[in-house]
């Protein structure tokens, strides 16, 4: 356990280098100039020329890069181009504001989603099941942001129930806080639990139908003890990493979610500062949620280690 | 009724939906096992067999369904039973054992709260049954059941998981034991504690025993009665003994036939395989399901279906000729001994102090082997001995380390990649498993034209098939449309497309049935003594390697212990650990176990790697120094601290004259 | 991904093409001090629609994107942080919605020799919310602030040739006077919300106004965040007595058009403050919406490039202009709110605008014509743009189409489309064809100087006429109407009839707001925001 | 779990058994599918208009004769647009998908079958993608922006390629092991001869998963795509962006939305009960 995770966590910064040239490389081809961003079209070509080179614009590509990257590493992660404030606090910020909606959906989602797959897999191939895997590949196929526009309207719109924008007054108590991320959750909920369910849907059934699910049913135990003591560990396990996926997603994959219901989230500050080349906010929400995404994929695995006993104590314990 | 003791199953049927519509998988099946008696069932895979043992606990999978018939145990009509008549039932009365015990087990759980649970079942409270758990192991006859308890099946050997679901059967005190091939997959001598176990506990129960096998041998040493299956109905029935010796069904005694016995060859006992294959459910057509592959069939045969015919006081066969053969005695005519080992052919294959490593741990420690020229050499020992990775090696393929390999006297590099085209050509291999041996998105054609094209051979595609007894129709099958036996024998013809000196056989038998496997063997040794190349042979099964080697050689965690001519290995005096392997596969049950298995633990690389489990141990000597090399005689070595008339000998080998 | 982020950038520098300032800069370069006075204008305030009784209290929630820099009113140009500042800020002069002057922090201002000086009298009494007295030494800070190039200030250009550094000077506590580099009679628009960086701001001001935001405007910024939103809370030492009347304003950030307007729908926000009239106004009178508009000098300049084939032939240019269907234009883009335009710069809201020459109309005939005596067959070009005018591209493709010109559109985002360097690459000055959205602006000049003058700074199409040339000076020189009427006849004839810029619509300006909860927000040409008069209801 | 067997003489329910629910799915879902190719080819003799031509008379028609689906702010044809919609995804779908799928075979076979520092060098590559895909993905879209369907492609593909050669590297490695591998290095065939002969045929099941699972996800990556504004030219009848710049106008006219958004579902859905269908067909034993 320890070697994997040392193992694991060694690999991390290596990907990350590779990673943030990459973001830089792409950088570099996105058109325009943030001097340019910050002064207006109508500011003098002189007055933009000396933004440059106050920003340091004009030095090579490289030299900003490495200046950048070990600024990261010593955690001077330096201002904002465009916005001059400090980064760390933008994407802090930001982050926090998307960690808030992504735990909220997947707080939502496992409950949902597990119980589906549950009651799926222990039914199989009867009309429950039926029911549960059809509606979820259906929603799980629909883009979030063809129900995330259906909701808004019906609820927020039409309905007036909740409010149309995912954003957090500053003084919401919790229930209204609430009330602005439920819609954007749900939306991402009803994306999601699709694919969950199925994972969990097909460890049930494995379990339901494994030999010792069989056994136990033949030594006389009622078909509800033996979804209770034997079915269910052994069909949520496996299905961690399905939620470590959905997480993952969940957090890198808002973009869409964050404009239709305008919530300042990560995603969101991540686009905009390519599209206005401002690179330290762009490397550093690069890196941040790089950083999070491996972390999140490797809790993923640990807690899968830790919840299966064969992975955790070695399978070649003989 | 309710006085009745016992099982009694009356015209049981069981039907599956297919495609095609309801096809009976167990067909009008009648027999009894009275308390305390163990019933033997045998058959080859699709049978019936295992379809059988779950009808009787009403456990069938889904889209089976019991049509007809009665099962009752104890006097209990066990399919009237209401749902929760029939838990309560199962709770109470019926105990189950599967093959491979370990997917038996909650992977999650541990070991002790598995069997805790069961023993709540039966109503002790959560203290008694935790007090009672380590007694359960105990009686299984587990070490250490205190720390056993504590473990997760997966830290367990495949014997210990068995047992531990021995002991869950036990729990119950059940009236009705089913074990569905408890021990197939185990090693021979754990497989001979694991019977012996059971044995010793079926007169301590006193329930109706019915024990499912496809090996008719075992059958016979444990069972009191057997009754032989063939595509889904009884063909004969009686005391164990007596069918066995004599068969009265020609089905069983062709079964019979295609069985290795240790103490028979190739040179004296040539097998005989049974022609053509079971049918499928739903394929056998109105008359006997076996006439198709029965030497005996006539038109009777073919037209109507046998009945069950009482042939004497306590037989059963169902046979239209069951009155006229009465002598049909397996044991063909002691054929014209061959001469054995063909001398003047030199070495041809020498290993010297080669050592392979997995991880850590040497898996093939400092092993000297010999190969003659045009000799089989056998290879026996238990799963985990290293026996694979050691043919691997003289293959060329799987991890790399020292030691030396020669070949006609010129050493082989490590691995294949390095080797030349002459030397790949010389040593070719005939593996394990035959689902992943061939492409299986290949011809047969394709296959062998392949092998041949890289291999430089000369015989066609179509020529290789028909040495190896393949019907040419297959040549432009796929290779996963065939079945188990015809894959081997595409495999055996690839691997001699080449003309090679040495074929390295991989347990190249242990998948397939009985009467396949005997037709695999013959194909071996056929072309062995048709081509005079050199086989290494892999096997775990004693009897198999009896069959087909010249010479033997015994491995024991990662060592050669004994070396020799085969008679001479199997009639002993042998090494200690040769010996357990003979017994476990010719010793009666019951016997109190010479060579405990234990819990062995892997543990230093100091002294005789057998000494935790030897009988003969010289205590503070075998555990601490390396065994030395004797030899016995006749090119026979042995690794051990005792001399030569310390060795142990096999008590008289059937067939040895 | 793209057009979100585009319509990000674009929503934010909605107001880009607002810069009045560098225009007045070349204004006043041109009109050579003629010594109109218009000082001493005591006009009032023109929000006079108001209820006689005014309810005080509540707070006006304001849709918006977000800034895309930080919000600084020395270089700020989008008109997010325009209005952010402007409700804690105040001008000298504010810029009503019909253009006139209206007095602010000066009460009155004059020029004693025909333009080359200039006095503004401070109003009395007016503090800054931290306490601090306005006086002229503040004021001449602020214009010095703007003056010097280290703070690249966007109306340092609008002030090059007219103020210098140093031309400023404190006559006494409540009167600054400005020395002009030459006299220049519109100079009171340079110092008035026109010229959006011109804001009164405390001498210490260090470039961190959303931190220390200290004006002498109607609201007080009480938190700023750049994803966000700002709060703001009623200045309680605003010097009208008795205004504003809200508690305060608070402006939520909508990165995106859509959600900004599904805002105001669902009740999330009572009003905008870019509101635009393709989107807004067919949902007048839907749910609670209300909808204030007003006539605007504004347009989207289809500019063609008359140094380049096939824009080079001024038949085909026409061919472009007689492809139009103007009302339909009006119709798709500003939902029939703007005014026809006929490809020349007077908007008929400027009182020279010449008034004899024929509105050009949709006439495909005449377009097959032209084609064929310029010689092409098939007509078929590129047409860049940025975002915000992509609905008029659209329309223009779907038109061109219909009488055989087949138009491609190349989208690019805005930083792309206004990157690059304005002497050599810039798409928007550059490409064969493009468009570009101009603001509303207070007189022709604005338009004419920086636009169509031979070399001119953003002459995109490559114009170069001398006969315009001329009249453009003149027009500028002019002291009498009917001078100006004449001069402007020329240039207008000129630019209908070699057509380097197409101007089909003059704009029209809304602002949508909850018409239920709150009375007196409204709309203005360059989408100020002057909250002071409204009210809840 | 098993279904117990009732009373004797009884047989049970049958269950239909998986093929049976296959069928149907493929049945619908290739139809729905094969609907919409055939549009996506021949919308221009179906679609009643120009799907961009403007009709400043009728903005915001609703349903009825004349524009059976409505108009849109510029008074497009709904209907029109619709149907024109489904080329745009039906070109870059089917495009990434393929070359995804080409791309991520490639890699994944020559990483499983060389193993060693290959395929070290690859993971780690590979890892560095599929890691970051979103931000990649961003990232790239705003660099390649104005070269629109291409990036679309591009960027799709990209991101499939990362997890078709982990899919593929995956059965590779099993497939390498397999004795019928070692059959072949043991008559000294070389190694692209083993990758090529041996272990493709047997990973096409993985590769053709694996491209029937991305089509869908290229669909519904297309449309999102599209929804955010990078893809066609503007003004082109994509459904994605025509749900974007329509949400506004739900509230009055709500058929410009939810006809684009109902193509997207049933194209996607669709997709999603083929590939399924096919999938468990294929993992079928």
């Amino acid at each position: 356990m320890r070697r994997f995770l040392l193992r694991r966590l060694a690999a991390i910064p290596l990907t990350l280098v590779a990673v943030s040239a990459l973001v830089f490389a792409a950088t570099e081809l996105i058109p325009g100039d943030v001097a340019r961003a910050i002064l207006g079209r109508e500011a003098s070509e002189s007055a933009v020329r000396a933004l440059r080179v106050q920003l340091g614009l004009d030095r090579p590509a490289a030299t900003r890069y490495v200046d950048w990257l070990g600024g990261f590493v010593t955690g001077r992660w330096g201002d904002s181009y465009t916005l001059k404030v400090p980064v760390r606090d933008l994407v802090l910020d930001r982050l926090g504001a998307s960690l808030l909606l992504a735990l909220l959906a997947f707080v939502l989602l496992v409950p949902v989603a597990v119980t589906l797959g549950l009651v799926a897999g222990i039914n199989h191939d009867r009309p429950a099941d039926r029911v549960i895997s059809v509606t979820g590949l259906t929603f799980g196929a629909t883009p979030e942001f063809v129900t995330g526009v259906i909701l808004l309207v019906v609820f927020s719109v039409k309905l007036r129930w909740l409010p149309a924008s995912a954003q957090i007054p500053p003084d919401a108590s919790p229930v209204e806080a609430l009330n602005h991320l439920l819609l954007p959750a749900l939306s991402l909920v009803i994306l999601c639990t699709g694919y969950v369910a199925r994972h969990v849907r097909a460890s049930t059934v494995t379990a339901v139908e494994s030999a010792y699910a069989r056994a136990a049913e033949l030594r006389g135990f009622t078909r509800a003890q033996v979804v209770r003591r034997h079915v269910l560990r052994n069909a949520t396990v496996p299905a961690t990493s399905a939620l470590g996926v959905q997480l993952q997603f969940l957090l890198g994959g808002l973009v869409a979610v964050e404009l239709l219901f305008n919530y300042p989230g990560i995603g969101a500050l991540l686009l905009q500062s390519a599209i206005d080349k401002d690179l330290p906010t762009l490397q550093t929400t690069a890196m941040v949620l790089g950083i999070l995404y491996m972390l999140v994929v490797l809790g993923a695995d640990v807690v899968y280690r830790v919840l299966d006993p064969r992975v955790r104590l070695g399978v070649a314990a003989r | 009724m309710s006085g009745e003791r016992g099982l009694r199953v009356d015209g049981l049927t069981v039907a599956y939906e297919t495609a095609r519509g309801p096809v009976e998988a167990v067909s009008d099946v009648s027999f009894e096992v009275a308390a305390g008696e163990t019933y033997g069932l045998v058959g080859e895979s699709g049978c019936g067999k295992t379809t059988l043992g779950r009808a009787l606990g009403r456990h069938l999978p889904r889209g089976g369904a019991i049509t007809g018939g009665r099962v009752s145990v104890d006097g209990t009509d066990v399919l009237a039973l209401a749902p929760a008549e029939l838990r309560r039932w199962r709770a109470s009365s019926l105990a189950v054992v599967h093959q491979e015990a370990g997917s038996a087990l909650d992977p999650t759980m541990r070991i002790g709260a598995q069997l805790a649970e069961v023993l709540r079942l039966q109503g002790r409270t959560r203290r008694e049954a935790r007090m009672q758990v380590p007694r359960l192991l105990d009686r299984v006859r587990l070490p250490d059941p205190e720390a056993i308890a504590r473990r997760y099946p997966h830290q367990l050997s495949g014997g210990q998981q068995q047992r531990v679901v021995i002991a869950q059967a036990l729990a119950a005190r059940p009236r009705l034991l089913v074990l569905d091939e408890p021990t197939t997959g185990l090693d021979a001598t754990v497989q001979h504690e694991i019977l012996g176990l059971i044995w010793a506990l079926r007169a301590e129960l006193g329930a109706a025993v019915v024990f499912i096998s496809h090996d008719l041998a075992l059958v016979g040493r444990l069972c009191d009665r057997v009754g032989v299956l063939y595509a889904g109905r009884l063909i004969e029935e009686g005391p164990a003994g007596e069918v066995l010796a004599t068969p009265r069904h020609p089905y069983t005694s062709a079964l019979l036939a295609s069985a290795p016995q240790l103490g028979r060859t190739r040179r004296t006992h040539p097998l005989a395989a049974i022609p053509g294959r079971p049918p499928a459910p739903g394929e056998a057509g109105t008359g006997c399901a076996f006439a198709p592959r029965c030497t005996y069939a006539d038109d009777t045969c073919r037209a109507g279906l046998p009945p069950l015919d009482m042939v004497s006081g306590r037989r059963t066969v169902r046979c239209h000729h069951a009155a006229n053969l009465i002598d049909l005695s397996h044991d063909g005519p002691a054929a014209r001994a061959e001469p054995t080992a063909v001398d003047g052919g030199g070495r041809l294959l020498e290993i010297q102090g080669l050592t392979r490593h997995y991880g850590g741990t040497p898996v093939v420690d400092d092993v000297d082997l010999t190969i003659n020229r045009g000799e089989v050499l056998g290879l026996v020992g238990e799963s985990g001995s290293g026996k694979t990775t050691l043919a691997r090696a003289v293959a060329g393929l799987g991890p790399q380390g020292s030691g030396v390999i020669r070949l006609d006297g010129r050493e082989l590099a490590a691995g294949v990649g390095r080797r030349d085209a002459r030397i790949r050509r010389a040593v070719q291999m005939v593996f394990q498993n035959p689902d992943a041996s061939l492409n299986p998105s290949h011809t047969v054609r394709t296959v062998l034209a392949r092998a041949r094209r890289s291999l430089r051979g000369t015989l066609a595609p179509g020529e290789l098939a028909a040495r190896a007894d393949l019907d040419a129709y297959l040549l432009d099958s796929r290779t996963d449309r065939l079945s188990g036996g015809q894959k081997q024998r595409v495999a055996i013809a690839r691997a001699f497309a080449g003309d090679p000196e040495l074929v390295v056989c991989d347990e190249p038998v242990s998948a397939l049935d009985v009467s396949v496997q005997a037709g695999v063997l013959r194909l071996l040794a056929d072309q062995q003594r048709r081509t005079r190349t050199s086989y290494l042979f892999i096997s775990h099964d004693l009897a198999v390697v009896g069959y087909l080697a010249d010479r033997i050689a015994v491995m024991y965690r990662g060592q050669i212990v004994e070396q020799g001519p085969a008679d001479d290995v199997l009639a002993g005096p042998h090494h200690p650990y040769t010996a357990s392997l003979v017994e476990a596969s010719l010793a009666p049950l019951g016997k109190a176990d010479a060579y405990a298995v234990g819990d062995v633990t892997a543990k230093d690389a100091v002294g005789c790697r057998f000494a935790a489990r030897c009988p003969l141990r010289v205590d503070g000597l075998c555990e601490n120094e390396d065994p030395p090399l004797i030899t016995l005689a006749n090119d026979h070595t042995v690794r051990c601290h005792l001399d030569a008339t310390g060795l142990p000998e096999a008590t008289a080998l059937e067939g040895e004259t | 991904m793209d057009m979100h982020s585009q319509n990000l950038l674009d929503r934010r520098r909605f107001l880009a093409g607002s810069g009045v300032a560098g225009l007045l800069a070349l204004v006043a370069a041109c009109s050579g001090g003629a010594g109109t006075s218009t000082g001493a204008s005591s006009q009032q305030s023109a929000t006079g629609s108001l209820p006689a009784t005014s309810k005080r209290g509540g707070t006006l929630r304001a849709g918006s994107p977000p800034p895309p820099t930080a919000v600084d009113p020395i270089t700020m140009y989008d008109g997010t942080a325009i209005a952010i500042v402007q409700l804690v800020a105040d001008y000298l002069i504010w810029l009503d919605k019909d253009f006139t002057l209206v007095p602010r922090l000066a009460e009155r201002w004059e020029t004693p020799d025909g333009g080359k000086t200039w006095s503004f009298a401070l109003r009395h009494g007016v503090v800054f919310s931290d306490g601090t007295p306005l006086d002229a030494e503040t004021v001449k800070a602020s214009f010095d602030r703007l003056l010097d190039p280290d703070n690249k200030s966007a109306a340092l250009s609008a002030f090059d040739t007219v103020l210098a550094k140093g031309g400023v000077a404190v006559k006494d506590p409540s009167t600054v006077v400005f020395t002009l580099e030459r006299a220049f009679s519109d100079f009171p628009y340079l110092v008035s919300a026109g010229n959006y960086n011109t804001l009164i701001l405390k001498k210490d001001y260090a470039g961190d106004f959303t931190k220390k935001p200290i004006g002498t405007g109607p609201f007080l910024l009480q938190s700023y965040d750049p994803s966000k939103g700002a709060t703001l809370v009623r200045n309680p030492k605003y010097w009208e007595q008795g205004k504003p009347y809200l508690d305060g304003v608070e402006i939520k950030f909508y990165a995106d058009d859509q959600a900004d307007l599904l805002a105001l729908q669902g009740g999330d926000v009572d009003t905008q403050i870019l509101s635009r009239p393709a989107l807004v106004s067919p949902l007048k009178g839907a749910g609670d919406i209300a909808i204030d508009q007003v006539k605007s000098t504004g347009f989207i300049a289809l500019t063609l490039r008359t140094d380049q084939a096939p824009f080079d032939r001024k038949e085909v240019r026409q061919a472009v202009a007689y492809a139009l269907d103007r009302p339909g234009v009006n119709a798709t883009t500003y939902d029939g709110i703007g005014a026809l335009g006929n490809d020349h710069l007077f908007a008929a809201l400027f009182p020279a605008a010449p008034t004899d020459l024929p509105q050009r109309a949709k006439d495909p005939a005449k377009v097959a014509a032209l084609l064929a005596a310029a010689g092409v067959s098939k007509l078929s070009f590129p047409l860049t743009f940025d975002p915000p005018s992509k609905d008029y591209a659209l329309t223009v493709q779907s038109q061109l189409k219909e009488v055989g010109i087949e138009v491609t559109l190349d989208q690019r985002t805005s930083a792309d489309f206004y990157g690059g360097d304005q002497e050599k690459d810039t798409p928007w000055l550059f490409t064969k064809a493009n468009l570009v959205g101009w603001a509303g602006r207070a007189v022709p000049s604005q338009f004419i100087i920086p636009m169509v003058k031979s070399k001119a700074v953003w002459n995109g199409s490559k114009y170069a006429n001398p006969a315009l040339d001329a009249a453009a000076t003149a027009y500028d020189a002019a002291t009498t109407d009917a001078d100006r009427k004449a001069q402007a006849e020329i240039i207008a004839k000129a630019l209908n009839d070699d057509v380097p810029v197409i101007i089909s619509v003059w704009s029209g300006n809304v602002r949508a707001y909850n018409g239920k909860k709150f009375t007196g927000v409204q709309a203005h040409p360059a989408s100020y925001v002057d909250f002071t008069s409204v009210s809840a209801l | 779990m098993t279904t117990s067997v009732i009373a004797k003489g009884i047989v049970p329910r049958i269950s239909r058994g998986v093929g049976g629910r296959s069928r149907v799915a493929l049945a619908v879902g290739g139809t729905l599918i094969l609907a919409w190719a055939v549009i996506a080819l021949f919308w221009p003799h179906l679609a009643p208009y120009d799907p961009v031509h403007q009709d400043p008379l009728h903005r915001f028609a609703p349903p009825g004769p004349g524009h059976w689906l409505g108009t849109d702010q510029f008074g497009r044809d709904t209907l029109s647009r619709m149907l024109a919609g489904a080329r745009p995804v039906l070109q870059v779908a089917p495009l990434a998908t393929a070359l995804g799928t080409l791309a991520g075979t490639v890699v994944g076979l020559v990483a499983g079958t060389f193993g060693g520092l290959v395929d070290e060098v690859v993971m780690r590559v590979l890892d560095a993608i599929v890691v970051f895909p979103t931000i990649i993905a961003a990232v790239l879209f705003v660099a390649l922006s104005g070269r629109s369907v291409t990036a679309v492609v591009l960027v799709i593909a990209a991101s499939f390629t990362t997890i078709v050669a982990r899919s593929v590297r995956a059965a590779t490695l099993v497939e390498r092991e397999k004795a019928y591998v070692e059959a072949a290095r043991l008559r000294g065939e070389r190694s692209w001869s083993l990758m090529l002969r041996e272990i493709l045929p047997n990973v096409t099941t993985t590769v053709l998963v694996e491209a029937t699972s991305r089509f869908g996800d290229a669909i519904f990556a297309a449309a999102t795509l599209s929804f955010l504004g990078l893809g066609q030219p503007p003004g082109s009848p994509e459904w994605g962006a025509s749900v974007s710049d329509n949400r506004t106008w739900l509230q009055i006219a709500p058929w410009t939305v939810l006809a684009p958004a109902l193509a997207i579902a049933s194209l996607v859905v669709a997709t999603a009960l083929v590939a399924d269908a096919l999938r468990s067909r294929w993992e079928a034993p």
